[in-house]
């Protein structure tokens, strides 16, 4: 048994956005498989405990840069499920209107400033927004959340080097699943310790379990440090897994499913209300009490969801031009 | 003749000439044992190895721009990229490399590269998944742009853009794919630059192409219920275009509508009125008419997605507004 | 009024700006010490050092990206991208994320960023320094495009840029900056989206902007002596487009030409003269006409550079083709 | 005196190769000055060693790909020098037929994959060109040049990490002339070490004096070796200096001119020619014959340029397709 040591509000908080975003992500499956939600979704079943870890070790008014998997995100930085849920469905309740879904899926009032259909094009921004926090001595930080293959695009590049050159506020959360779609990093990257794509730029990093919803919110929480004190851009990098395929048609011929099996028995919400069990900072029935409770959640967000009207057609051309 | 669907089409294209030609190869994201976002090379990996069937990493201008550096030294290499949204991470290895070299260089060097892209709305993927972005490409002198909108051209126009020594960004459209349509069982290609008149009518000229025309030509079924004789062109390349069979259509109808699913703004629907214009002022007895793309980015929301872009209903409507 | 020169104008543009408002700062490639490639930004690292005037490294899409992120968090950032030749490297920056983040996030975020670049042929530069790239950006919904050809319209126009809380793309010409013009000493700003009409006439409308438009009013000058009376016709801002004010001018005229330098096939003026016959169609006596850049990368050699841009012999010679 | 072993006849084909760079790009500067040539130029005087060194160390059907500064590698690879001169000037006779211009000089006969008016332009094709040898399996190498500055643009990560993962037989040869036009290294990279960049792809590198055609050459040699055998990329980071302003009203107020002394006292010309005869592999009149007949050189070159002519009209619209 392992030791750990966190308050029980902190455990519950935990445990319930972990379950949040699992029960959001099974239900959008769902909700794809019965074509009540349309179009791709990108889910984040099984790296729960970064978002989640990262979020924790930030504050509210921070910001972030989230991605195409970025529902997780959302759920943690503080959206709202019935919002979240209604903008998958492309609804007017949605908290973009309907006009993002899935891909775009992001409420700017929570400091998230944007999820992104183009993989990595949250880097730019995340360097822009460090430039602002930088210049107006805000003491607020960006995390910028990016997968593993997105590491390989040039705006990684420039951006990084942007942020190590100027000592911009940026901690940059490499959710590293091995597979960018069905490539492995190892047939992508040259190198597969990504920290050393940081050391090109001077941004130390770090190499988490990214299953372990406190080991995440442990680094994050030292760079964080590091970066808000003005030291520059740091890096972790998170080890996790994606549990659906790429799309609901994908046979995930790339990956063995004794892979998918080892990775699902170190489930981060699994082995996270174990511990709490274990460590009687929880008992098995308050965490089944929150299971049910995120249940009720979910439904009264699909409801709303389902329930919202759609765009009205003259919203096509509303909130183009400020 | 078969009845095979447009992916399949797209797929024996390449396998065909994989099969006659060494040099011909397959790369891109996802394109090997994932056989592509939308399974176009599906089976070609294992048919040809990852050698031929190259998985990249996640970046597009590499991709592209490694494509002119292979296809300037001996190679012709077919690259894909995902998204024709993503285009604009490679839009200087497309419009300051691939499509200029040759005429910097004074000739001296050819570029057989086709950069397979994909685009289109219709699955409510959003902004960064939706768009139609030809008009960029028509602008880019030294490259050929390619939108096919049935099996037979998106497989004889593939083989001709192949063998064709310049560079030609081919599009196919996401909402096509699983149509159906006949190809011949023998060897043939479509020469690029030609125009192809899909439906033959008398009272007005329909210049539509890749999703478009096939709305466009349901839109003439209806209306051919009503007394209304369309004619449809489809030009399936954009760049050259072939303004000839075009002029020649409208010369006979004197009206036209140009249909296509781009921002109407700066779209491919200014270019090709324009030079209906140039070429047929006179014959005209109304405007130019185009029909295209709201101007916004791509709406999510299933609602605004079917607004945003130019429907069957849409073409019937404005045709009927034309013929007054 | 006081005589300055065009790059003066938008160094002082710059200048009040940074001066007024603290938000507003410029990045880009040798802006500092520098002065910028064309000396545009000359003294203002002097007066506001390195934290407002910030030089970066070789990297557009960042620079663009950064841009986008700093106005989306409460800065105005003004980025500087040397040749337009180079914005394909920004092409999705520009596309995907400034253009389309306030819609996509469903109005909730702004993007008060402008882009300054210079762009045009003439100092035989060859193919990656001379383009016209505005086209592709006029189809970018979400974004505004300005080109000033003027010092007047060029500090108004900037001032007004960095005011607005969208993306700008304000474009300007290399062969402008040293040409003089009156500019008032008090403060002034010129709305975006309204044209000007540079010179009354009654024969024909040209419609030009940028370098293309001095060349527009020299013919205009010259042809007055021929007797032929032209109306020239400023757009300003390419997107939105002043329609209006171009159409009461046709509907004038009856006939018009449009003068850009800009690759024909695809160019602006596909898109303006479409808008032209989509609104005067029954006021045009003669198709509306296109002069544009060839359809070529720019060559290097001065004569074939000459050739390839629209200039005052052309214009002249187009006009009494048009006036037949 | 530091030996050096070359036979005399390298001696008189590297001391002669770096003259002819030098000349042609001091003549060029005239040139501008007189309005005989117009537009910019971005030259290569002070760099001659790189050039040379580089292309003592591959053979005649080995590739290179250039950059905006480009006259020395075109000159080194065996480029003409009148037809190299015409085509400055823009004439028929140039080796791009008036169309390039300095900006793209290269003829691409020469193995030459061409200059490029875009900074990191050639990464790209350099990545493909290696991918075509490759594949090929032709023994041949492709020499990727580029600047200091040029190694923060995207496309260099996206092309090093394609090389890098694919083993491609690129060699990438950094003329680090410590500024990317005003910027210095250190005010536009987060590292200055640039070698360290390399490492982010697995790229093995050194770093040479750029200034020094004999180092040049044994580095570049030992690493084509690497990268001909099939080992994957390579990196030589040269250390160099341009010496002229970026442009020609440049006032070069980033720079110091004890800094500009510094460097031209090691002259790649003045110091290579200096071992040569203390090595007594030249004499000095021997040194002083080859300076006077690369002047003639240039003198016949600028004379063909001139008296050529331009192209004809009907040739703006030749080449654009095949
Ligand atoms: C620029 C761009 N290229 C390709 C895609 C298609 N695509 C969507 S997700 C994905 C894989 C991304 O991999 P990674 O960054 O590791 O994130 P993950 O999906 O594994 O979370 C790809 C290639 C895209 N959306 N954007
Ligand atoms: C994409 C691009 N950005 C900017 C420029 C303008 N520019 C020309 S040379 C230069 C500096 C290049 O620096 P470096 O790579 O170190 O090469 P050097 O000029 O020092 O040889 C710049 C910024 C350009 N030509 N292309
Ligand atoms: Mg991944
Ligand atoms: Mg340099």
């Amino acid at each position: 048994m392992s030791d750990i040591k966190i308050t029980k509000d902190e455990a519950v908080f935990y445990l319930k956005q972990m379950m949040q975003i699992r029960q959001f992500e099974d239900k959008i499956m769902d909700l794809l498989g019965q074509n009540v939600a349309e179009g791709g979704s990108h889910l984040y079943a099984g790296e729960e405990a970064i978002a989640v870890g990262a979020m924790a070790a930030i504050k509210k008014d921070d910001l972030i840069t989230s991605t195409h998997r970025g529902h997780g995100h959302c759920v943690a930085k503080g959206g709202e499920l019935p919002v979240l849920m209604a903008e998958i469905l492309g609804k007017q309740t949605g908290c973009c209107k309907g006009k993002g879904g899935s891909l775009h899926l992001a409420d700017v009032s929570t400091g998230n400033l944007g999820a992104n259909g183009v993989v990595g094009g949250g880097f730019g921004i995340a360097a822009g927004a460090g430039l602002t926090l930088k210049m107006k001595k805000t003491g607020q930080v960006v995390l910028c959340f990016f997968g593993d293959g997105a590491i390989n695009q040039g705006i990684f590049h420039e951006s990084a080097n942007m942020a190590g050159k100027w000592k911009l506020p940026v901690v940059y959360i490499c959710e590293n699943n091995m597979y960018g779609m069905s490539v492995s990093v190892e047939r992508a990257s040259a190198v597969t310790d990504l920290g050393k794509r940081a050391a090109a730029y001077d941004i130390p990093s770090e190499t988490v379990d990214g299953m372990d919803v406190l080991a995440v919110r442990e680094a994050v929480d030292k760079w964080v440090d590091y970066s808000r004190g003005g030291k520059g851009p740091s890096m972790v990098v998170c080890n996790t897994y994606r549990y659906y395929g790429h799309s609901r048609s994908d046979p995930r011929a790339y990956r063995t499913r004794e892979e998918e099996k080892e990775w699902r028995d170190r489930d981060c919400i699994k082995v996270f209300g174990r511990k709490c069990v274990d460590n009687k900072i929880l008992t098995q029935k308050q965490v089944d009490g929150i299971e049910k409770e995120v249940a009720g959640e979910i439904e009264a967000a699909v409801k709303f969801a389902v329930d919202s009207p759609y765009p009205a057609p003259e919203e096509l051309f509303e909130d183009l031009y400020s | 003749m078969k009845t095979i669907t447009y992916w399949k089409a797209i797929n024996e294209a390449l396998d065909e000439m994989m099969e006659k030609d060494p040099s011909v190869f397959v790369m891109g994201e996802d394109v090997a044992i994932y056989g592509g976002a939308y399974g176009v090379t599906r089976g070609l990996y294992e048919k040809y190895g990852e050698e031929r069937i190259r998985d990249t990493a996640i970046s597009e201008a590499a991709i592209v721009g490694a494509g002119i550096g292979s296809a300037m030294t001996g190679m012709r290499p077919v690259v894909e990229i995902m998204y024709v949204d993503f285009m604009g991470i490679a839009m200087d290895q497309l419009n300051n490399q691939a499509a200029k070299v040759r005429y910097m260089f004074g000739g001296k060097t050819t570029v057989p590269l086709v950069i397979r892209t994909e685009g289109g709305a219709g699955r409510t993927l959003g902004a960064h998944h939706s768009q139609s972005l030809e008009s960029w490409f028509i602008h880019i002198p030294g490259i050929k742009v390619v939108m096919p909108s049935t099996p037979y051209d998106a497989k004889g126009l593939l083989k001709e853009s192949i063998l064709d020594n310049n560079p030609v960004v081919y599009i196919e459209h996401k909402m096509l794919y699983g149509t159906k349509g006949e190809v011949p069982e023998e060897d043939y290609t479509i020469p690029l630059g030609k125009a192809d008149v899909k439906r033959k009518g008398k009272d007005i000229t329909i210049v539509a192409y890749s999703r478009s025309l096939l709305r466009s030509l349901d839109a003439a079924k209806e209306l051919e219920k009503e007394g209304i004789d369309v004619e449809v062109v489809d030009p399936r390349t954009l760049l050259p275009l072939d303004i000839g069979t075009i002029s020649d259509s409208v010369k006979k109808t004197h009206r036209v509508l140009v249909v296509s699913e781009d921002c109407k703004t700066g779209g491919t629907g200014a270019e090709i009125g324009m030079q209906i214009m140039e070429n047929c002022f006179d014959y005209l007895d109304a405007p130019v008419v185009r029909l295209a793309g709201a101007d916004v980015p791509m709406p999510k929301s299933p609602v605004l997605e079917k607004l945003a872009i130019p429907d069957k209903d849409d073409i019937i409507k404005k045709v009927k507004e034309i013929l007054g």
